[in-house]
């Protein structure tokens, strides 16, 4: 599985991207923020509130207990603030 | 038509493209987006917006589909920059034209609505108080004015 | 800014003079009225716009303090031609300029609303079916879009 | 009086303007066309159906009962159709 990290995200991850093999267990997006949490403590302050995160898979804007699976390209990053002004 | 570019854009050229040979076009409705020099009482020194490539230009040719659904329109651009922006730049540009005003009017504010809470961009403020940077947090208002379009079901029958 | 000319103007120009030098603004809104070539079922030849000058001038003053008394602007334009215009040809264009999006997006639509039934011109089309000219009666539905704004105050301290 | 005519209203008068001094009993808007379209078909075809005539006093939309004297500029047209589309 893909996934992709964006603006203070990406940086508290430290990591634009990475490609893993999902692990036994995990078949949400919130399964997998779990996991992720417990990998070190750049991703647990990452996810520390779930409140600013979003997640998109396939490119779609998703809800943490959408299903997973190893084809998806899964993107966490805090709530969009495009659009100029 | 959608573009996502990190260069500057000349919104007379978009306009004129944006109406080039067909004369049942009646209004061109455009909204330019700039970068502000104060933000929240600090000064920008300059900002950058980071974005999902991919992502970005799906969304917005939806957000385009949606506009030319809910609307009578004969063309439709939106211009997204991204990278590194000063004080005065362009950050953004949506253009709609149609046969009568309203369809145009009314489809452009609802680009500019949408694309804030829907197109994946992110902003980084370099200012006077905090140089490395800091990411901007969405507002509340920007959704509020999203979703008051869930409301609204224009007449592709009008004539005004 | 007030402009009542022949000739034509270049949209791209007038929205950047419009924000030259000001990095308070966040966005400008414009709108750009063309000559279409068909009007109820008959091709347009071309037309010409007949206005009472001094009357012209001051009822879009008049309109433009309205503007600014209703909007926090930082800039605004109205553009207005006369004379014989050609399908495709620019025939207006207003702009405002704003720190949010929303007062430009708004003043934008409400001052070529209000231009409709409030500026004196007169339009006389050639038309492959009335080559001498036929004038154009007024549309009831423009009385109608001037009218609703009598119902909108626009919050200013709004944050959007 | 300077009394100003517009669009069809000037084509079926047959001028853009025109110096006049105003009558006796003419005080009103609605006496000026009175007594013009007594002056000529012109004129009379003009003032025919006043649901479509407007008119300005002074550069200001006024009502046919608006008070008007020598020194007024008023102009006489079909309601007004600018702003491009």
């Amino acid at each position: 599985m893909r996934i992709l990290y964006f603006a203070w995200i990406r940086e508290r991850v430290g990591c634009e991207s990475e490609e893993i093999t999902l692990p036994q267990n995990v078949s949400t997006v919130q399964d997998l923020i779990n996991w992720l949490s417990n990998q070190g403590s750049g991703y647990q302050t990452a996810f520390g509130d779930l409140k600013i995160v979003r997640v998109a898979v396939n490119m779609e804007f998703s809800d943490f207990d959408h299903c997973i699976n190893n084809e998806d390209e899964v993107a966490f990053f805090p709530p969009v603030t495009g659009g100029g002004i | 038509m959608i573009r996502v570019q990190l260069e500057d854009f000349d919104p007379g050229i978009e306009i004129d493209n944006l109406s080039a040979d067909n004369y049942h076009i009646g209004g061109i409705s455009s909204f330019v987006g700039l970068v502000r020099d104060m933000y929240n009482d600090h000064k920008l020194i300059s900002m950058t917006l980071e974005h999902y490539p991919k992502m970005t230009e799906k969304m917005l040719e939806e957000i385009q589909s949606e506009a030319f659904k809910r609307w009578s329109l004969e063309g439709c651009l939106i211009i997204h920059r991204y990278g590194q922006l000063n004080p005065g730049e362009k950050i953004v540009m949506v253009a709609t034209a149609s046969l009568h005003r309203q369809d145009s009017l009314e489809s452009c504010a609802f680009l500019i609505d949408w694309l804030k809470t829907k197109a994946p961009f992110w902003k980084l403020e370099h200012s006077t108080e905090c140089d490395n940077g800091k990411w901007v947090e969405a507002k509340e208002d920007d959704n509020i004015a999203t979703r008051k379009w869930d409301k609204i079901i224009p007449n592709k029958a009008r004539d005004i």
